[in-house]
């Protein structure tokens, strides 16, 4: 028995290495070609760039990891997001003829943002948990719904901020401290606060062990509802998170704005190794797999060696290698 | 006497329109161990669900300390101290083992799991358990009876007033299930009632110290554990008499069917040898994780494996169980739910599962199948509320028997079946064992994967026995004894002439 | 010298043919001038295409940026900001939500696309005449285009049944035709708005065998389009440009300005759209164009 | 116990009826809206058009019913059907001088779209079972690069089918036998085979026993990785012979050719009652859920109600509603 196992646990240890690893080398290994492509890439406005624009996508991924680890999936971040955007910046246009221009404004809107995130949240968690619903179909729906809500928000055009308004919220998201700026800092914070809350908390491990058997975390007095509910709360209110830091940058919302954010946001979150059918999630894993995403998309600026109608091929190729590099140990399976 | 702990009065439990538990009046003590025992589909599981809130009577109460209670979900059990371990693993996969146990009541430090006392204490409850696993592996890493090990450490660390485990021992071995006596004298001695169910009568013996005999859904005998020899028992679950559990054994005497040389299983199995006889019962026997069920997984092909497998001396291809089964090799695997049976399907598409292709010209012949089905319930004796039930609703012993249908349907001149009787009534077991001894006499061969000794001793005219991943033996006729048995499972030495 | 060129990417004809415009443009560029660079990207959106700004700046040191934004609103801020750090900024078709950033601006007008092809609806529609409208991507464009469009038939009698959005996209309008079809006994014209559309729902229109019935006008100057209209097809009488092209004057005039320094190219070109009839359709053919 | 399992037969009957009428009433209730809304709903002309439509999404989702079934994914589908039609159009354009404008040609293109499909599926399903890599990623990355060629075919624009070469074509989408259209026909063909297929061959149970639990399968000597990758290769020969309807439809294909295909595939199968864990799967309700997103769109045309801006919320909520009235017997779970 002895031998046997002592054998068999170095055997697993060697596993998750790999699978640990994987997501970092990928990293690593954009960070490389980034620097052999073009000198400027490890400059810091580059730098900032890269993980400024990383924070909206970034932001959402953490939140959709913990939906994601108890099983669920959310397809409707990217139109929330738009709506969401839409919304506060109705609320803050109405504001100013009664309340002028000043951070009051701000503050209101900040406040309908991620009250509107939490509301959304709640609605796709209980049509999930307490209708029963697949979470394909009710995320499917209520995507579209934003959709459309925020095209009517904005009469087929787009919504823009006041532009006064928006010079006093620019710094939000250009802003900073210590050379860093805010959107930096709040993914930062999110990320870290994320990444405890899901290995250090009965939440985070009730998270997993939903994903991974349902019935079993439901006979292990597991408030299964609540915790699947609460998921995507969470992941509704970090989308008006990133909606706060996204305002800011474009100062404006249309049918366009969060375009396809759904799926980057699943894709980080897989790349960064959690499983797709839950029971198993990693909040640092996800981060590593928003920055690869944004790398890709940097790094094929930073060149003109191919046309630009195959970006989408390389950032195909890429995404698929940077699983490839993890997944190796299982390949045999 | 003492006033009962829990107990049940008049309950009866209809699944939809089928009753299956019939007005059961029973009490349980603190202070003492209770067997409820009976054949396969009884009831006893449903009804320890019941007393465990896992489920709600059709008609008549559950009382705790007298008072009805009516627990509308296990987690007001759980607050009352009524803990169950249920007959299926009800673990996680893929959390660790540390996870598992502390599930749904993590011991914390302000809003932060505390890991460190967490982890302490598991470690604390498995070496008292003697099972040796790191808190932190998953669980989809450990064995079986490793799983087992971690359902009870999981309930021994609640408060507990009353135990309820069902089956725990059907995947231990002897010297496992003492070591989960000693907890449960120790808890038993403390004033927790305990109920169990087993289907191994001797351990029922040695633990009881009541006895409860249900039989279709109505208890049929109770008392204490002196009024009941084992026979008695069995005659009482069974309703008929049980004598020479086991038909004569048989020397298997063909020529040479099945021929493995220095065969490794990575990181289980080195340096195996084996040969099998046509129409033989070999038996493989060792202690929980000594590799047995990874030997014979790389053999067939389930598990990558290096050395030389011959099959009627052509030799066997690595990693192609299909292969194997084409050519009359096929495995009936330990872990029932895990790998042998889809619990969400019904019983026809697991029954005719690996053999399909017989069914499919090209379509599926249905009407063979449900006759195939019919063959099945009979020769098994499978007892299923109906015909189209989900297989995850039948109870364990007739899954066993639904497993054992569906790999003998594959019509196997080589089948290795890694613990046939687990989960399975002692009438039921004569049968099994009658089963694999006609199987033999038209002249195919068996190796039997077993942890219970009395079912190698009483089966097998042949037995190797593994120890660490090594063949460390091979008995042979008068040989095959309890003792020599022992001795080689646990590294003793003794005959090691023939066996590399 | 360093060019940036940031267009929206091909998810529509339209864009394709602005892709492939500026594609060989920046090629042919970069044969004729030793020392010129370009970066070209394409972007599926407004928060994308800051990105790309970003990065040219941050990573290329680019003198110039040639920019159609993808949205006037959200892309007003980034443009002005490098502008203002000195680089030669032109923005083309889409107009900055405020005036003066961009030294260059060449544009298409989308209000005399929509009033043209309005115009040509009043002219020869009688009064009481019904009319169907396919539009495009819910856009601030699509909707500067319906309004001159409308504001055009305000008065003559002509009737607009209803206006669904086919996305410029062909299998889109194609449905969105074969419904209005089944919907509507008696149309006289479409105005499919842009000439994806247009293919689309002249398909739906021939599978009704209907195509006696009305005619059906487009925009962009798509290729086919303009053939149809100089063989002199019912159903196709004119066509409004929009021409995809300007990007390439956009790029030409921009390289020339930074290249031969000392003459500055700044200023405005509105390329207003024009009826493309059987007369004059031969001068917007261009044979090898992919659009 | 042999009396009680007659009624316990009944019993579960009853249940299984409500997820079996779910689709057909929520398609029934939606026919009915469309009747009262606008009485050329049922006309021959309007019954044929959203059919026919239908049949590409429907083709395709015939295809990914089985590889959902079997536990897999395919974002890809979209994009594929995009280059596929690309490729088949430059094919028949380059054979056009040659060959001339005959049958041949359109023989030939046919059996490129066919292969192309065909090998596009196995990359897809080789990637998800040799290299073990998790189908949302094998397919999103090969959703970009299919995408991503077919722009670069076209350089951007649109790749159009010689003209004579079209009108010989034509029919093929709007021809057919006895009044019924061609893709109407091949539709029902592919259903009813893939019908036959999930439910009468060992394949079909095959792939649901690998969605339940693909250990036991593998146990159950069924050839795992085989199958799984037949049903990707299955789903891909399905996208080439969507493709070989669409083509003759308006004889182009563009960048935006198939775009959001995928979602609206993965909808119908869900709609449809088929599990997007795996395990469960029917043909049937694939169709009915691809004639439901079909008529949502069809209805939304025919009528004024709505502002256009608000369909997709309409749409939304239908999907979502559809899908409540087949779970409502398992709400309470
Ligand atoms: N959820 C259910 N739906 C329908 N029938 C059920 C369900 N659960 C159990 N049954 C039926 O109830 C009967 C009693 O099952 P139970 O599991 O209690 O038997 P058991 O005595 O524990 O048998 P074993 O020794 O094999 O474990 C069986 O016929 C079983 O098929
Ligand atoms: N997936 C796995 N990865 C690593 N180690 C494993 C894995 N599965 C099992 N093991 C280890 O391999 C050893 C042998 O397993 P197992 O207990 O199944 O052997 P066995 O001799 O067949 O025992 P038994 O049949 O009595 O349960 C155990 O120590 C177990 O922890
Ligand atoms: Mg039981
Ligand atoms: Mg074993």
């Amino acid at each position: 028995m002895s031998t046997a196992s002592t054998n068999g646990a170095a055997a697993r240890g060697f596993k998750i290495d790999l699978t640990v690893l994987g997501p970092i080398l990928a990293l690593l290994a954009l960070v490389l070609i980034g620097i052999l492509l073009n000198p400027n890439f490890l400059s810091y406005a580059n730098i900032t760039n890269v993980l400024a624009r990383s924070a909206f996508i970034g932001i959402i991924a953490v939140g959709m990891t913990f939906v994601i680890t108890a099983g669920g999936l959310d397809l409707s971040v990217g139109s929330m997001a738009a709506f969401i955007a839409g919304l506060m910046i109705l609320c803050m246009n109405l504001l100013i003829p009664g309340m002028g221009e000043n951070l009051g404004v701000i503050l209101i809107g900040v406040l309908v943002a991620l009250a509107a995130g939490l509301v959304a949240g709640a609605i796709n968690g209980l049509l999930v948990t307490r209708a029963g619903i697949e979470a394909f179909i009710v995320t499917l729906g209520t995507m579209g719904i934003y959709r459309s809500l925020v095209t009517w928000l904005a009469d087929g055009g787009t919504l823009s901020l006041d532009y006064a308004m928006r010079e006093l919220y620019r710094p939000v998201y250009y802003g900073g401290i210590l050379g860093i700026s805010w959107p930096i800092i709040v993914f930062a914070v999110v990320a870290i606060l994320g990444e405890i809350v899901m290995r250090h908390t009965a939440f985070g491990r009730h998270c997993a062990a939903i994903g991974s058997n349902e019935t079993v975390a439901r006979y292990s007095t597991v408030a299964v509802l609540r915790v699947k509910t609460l998921t995507y709360v969470l992941l509704g209110l970090l989308v008006g998170v990133a909606v706060v830091m996204y305002v800011p940058r474009l100062g404006s919302a249309s049918a366009s704005t969060g375009l396809l954010w759904e799926l980057e946001a699943i894709a980080a979150v897989i790349i960064g190794g959690t499983m797709l059918k839950g029971g198993f999630g990693r909040v640092w894993g996800t981060v590593v797999g928003v920055l690869i995403l944004s790398l890709i998309g940097n790094i094929l600026n930073l060149t003109d060696m191919v046309s630009p109608y195959l970006n989408g091929a390389i950032q195909g190729v890429i995404i698929i290698l940077a699983v490839v590099l993890q997944r190796k140990g299982k390949a045999s399976r | 006497m003492t006033a009962p702990a829990l107990a049940l009065h008049e309950v009866t439990k209809r699944f939809g329109p089928i009753e299956v538990l019939h007005g059961v009046d029973f009490d349980l003590r603190p202070g003492e161990v209770h067997a409820l025992i009976g054949e396969n589909g009884a009831g006893k599981s449903t009804m320890m669900k019941i007393l465990g809130g896992y489920l709600s009577a059709t008609e008549g109460e559950v009382r705790l300390d007298g008072k009805a209670v009516a627990f509308s979900e296990s987690a007001e059990a759980e607050a009352a101290g009524v803990i169950m371990i249920h007959q299926e693993f009800n673990l996680a996969e893929h959390l660790s083992v540390e996870q598992n146990i502390f599930l749904g009541r993590e011991l914390k430090r302000g809003p932060f799991l505390d890991h460190r006392s967490m982890q302490a204490k598991s470690r604390e409850l498995m070496q008292a358990l003697e099972a040796n696993v790191a808190p932190t592996t998953r669980l989809s890493d450990i064995s079986v009876p490793e799983k087992q090990m971690v359902e009870i450490a999981k309930a021994l660390s609640r408060n507990v007033r009353v135990l309820i485990m069902d089956e725990p021992t059907a995947v231990l071995t002897g010297a496992e299930a003492r070591v989960l006596f000693k907890q449960v004298r120790r808890l038993r001695d403390e004033g927790a009632a305990i109920l169990f169910t087993s289907h191994k009568l001797d351990e029922v013996r040695e633990i009881a110290d009541r006895v409860t005999v249900l039989r279709d859904g109505a208890v049929v005998a109770h008392g204490p554990i002196s009024d009941f020899t084992q026979d008695k028992m069995a005659t009482a679950m069974v309703g008929r008499e049980v004598s020479d559990l086991f038909p004569e054994k048989r020397p298997g005497g063909g020529e040479t069917i099945l021929e493995a040389r220095d065969v490794d299983v990575p990181g289980h199995v080195t340096g195996a040898s084996l040969a099998l006889r046509k129409g033989e019962i070999l038996g493989i026997g060792g202690l929980v994780g000594a590799g047995r069920t990874e030997l014979m997984e790389g053999l067939v092909g389930l598990r990558p494996r290096t050395g030389e497998v011959k099959f009627k001396d052509t030799p066997l291809p690595d990693g192609d169980v299909a292969e194997a089964r084409r050519r009359g090799f096929v495995y009936l695997t330990e872990d029932r739910k895990g790998a042998g049976l889809l619990l969400e399907k019904s019983l026809t598409e697991n029954l005719t599962l690996s053999v399909l292709h017989r069914y499919a010209k090209p379509l599926i012949d249905r009407k063979a199948e449900a006759r195939a089905l019919e063959q099945a319930i009979k020769d098994f004796d499978i007892r299923v509320p109906s015909r189209d039930v989900q297989v995850g609703n039948l109870s364990g012993g007739n899954q066993q028997k639904l497993l054992l249908a569906k790999t003998m349907l594959a019509d196997p001149e080589v089948v290795v079946i890694d613990e046939p009787t687990r989960g399975i009534d002692i009438g039921t077991k004569q049968q099994i064992y009658r089963l694999i001894h006609r199987l033999a006499e038209e002249g195919r061969s068996i190796i039997v994967i077993s942890s219970e000794m009395p079912e190698l001793i009483g089966l097998c005219d042949r037995v190797y026995v593994i120890h660490g991943g090594r063949i460390s033996g091979e008995l042979q006729g008068k040989e095959v004894t309890e003792d020599n048995v022992i001795r080689l499972a646990t590294g003793l030495g003794g005959h090691r002439e023939d066996a590399a | 010298e360093t060019i940036g060129v940031s267009i929206p990417a091909a998810t529509h004809g339209w864009a394709g043919a602005l892709n492939f415009h500026a594609e060989q443009t920046v090629e042919r560029l970069e044969k004729q001038y030793e020392n010129l660079d370009f970066v070209l990207t394409t972007t599926p959106d407004s928060g994308t295409q800051i990105s790309d700004l970003e990065d040219m700046v941050a990573t290329r040191n680019i003198d110039a940026l040639v920019v159609l934004p993808f949205e006037s609103e959200p892309l007003t801020g980034p443009i002005q900001r490098i502008a203002e750090s000195g680089t030669w900024v032109t923005v083309v078709d889409r107009g900055l939500s405020q005036e003066g950033i961009e030294n260059l601006y060449v544009a298409g007008d989308n209000e005399s696309f929509g009033k043209t092809a309005g115009d040509y609806f009043v002219e020869n529609l009688d009064e009481g005449s019904k009319v169907v409208v396919l539009r495009g991507i819910p856009t601030s464009i699509d909707n500067e285009r319906v309004e001159a469009f409308q504001a055009a038939l305000d008065g003559s009698g002509v009737e607009v049944l209803a206006m669904e959005h086919g996305n410029w996209n062909r299998d889109d309008a194609f449905t969105v035709m074969q419904d209005y079809l089944s919907r509507y006994p008696e149309i006289d014209a479409v105005w499919a708005a842009d000439d994806d559309m247009a293919v689309g729902a002249i398909g739906a229109i021939e599978q009704a065998g209907r195509e006696d019935e009305m005619w059906v006008v487009g925009g962009a100057g798509m290729k086919e389009m303009v053939r149809r209209v100089q063989e002199g097809d019912d159903m196709v009488p004119v066509d409004v440009t929009y021409p995809p092209a300007m990007i390439a004057t956009a790029i030409e005039l921009t390289a020339l300005g930074v290249m031969s320094e000392g003459v500055p190219m700044s200023g405005e070109f509105i390329l207003s759209s024009e009826l493309i009839t059987q007369e004059n359709a031969e001068q917007y053919y261009y044979e090898d164009s992919p659009y």
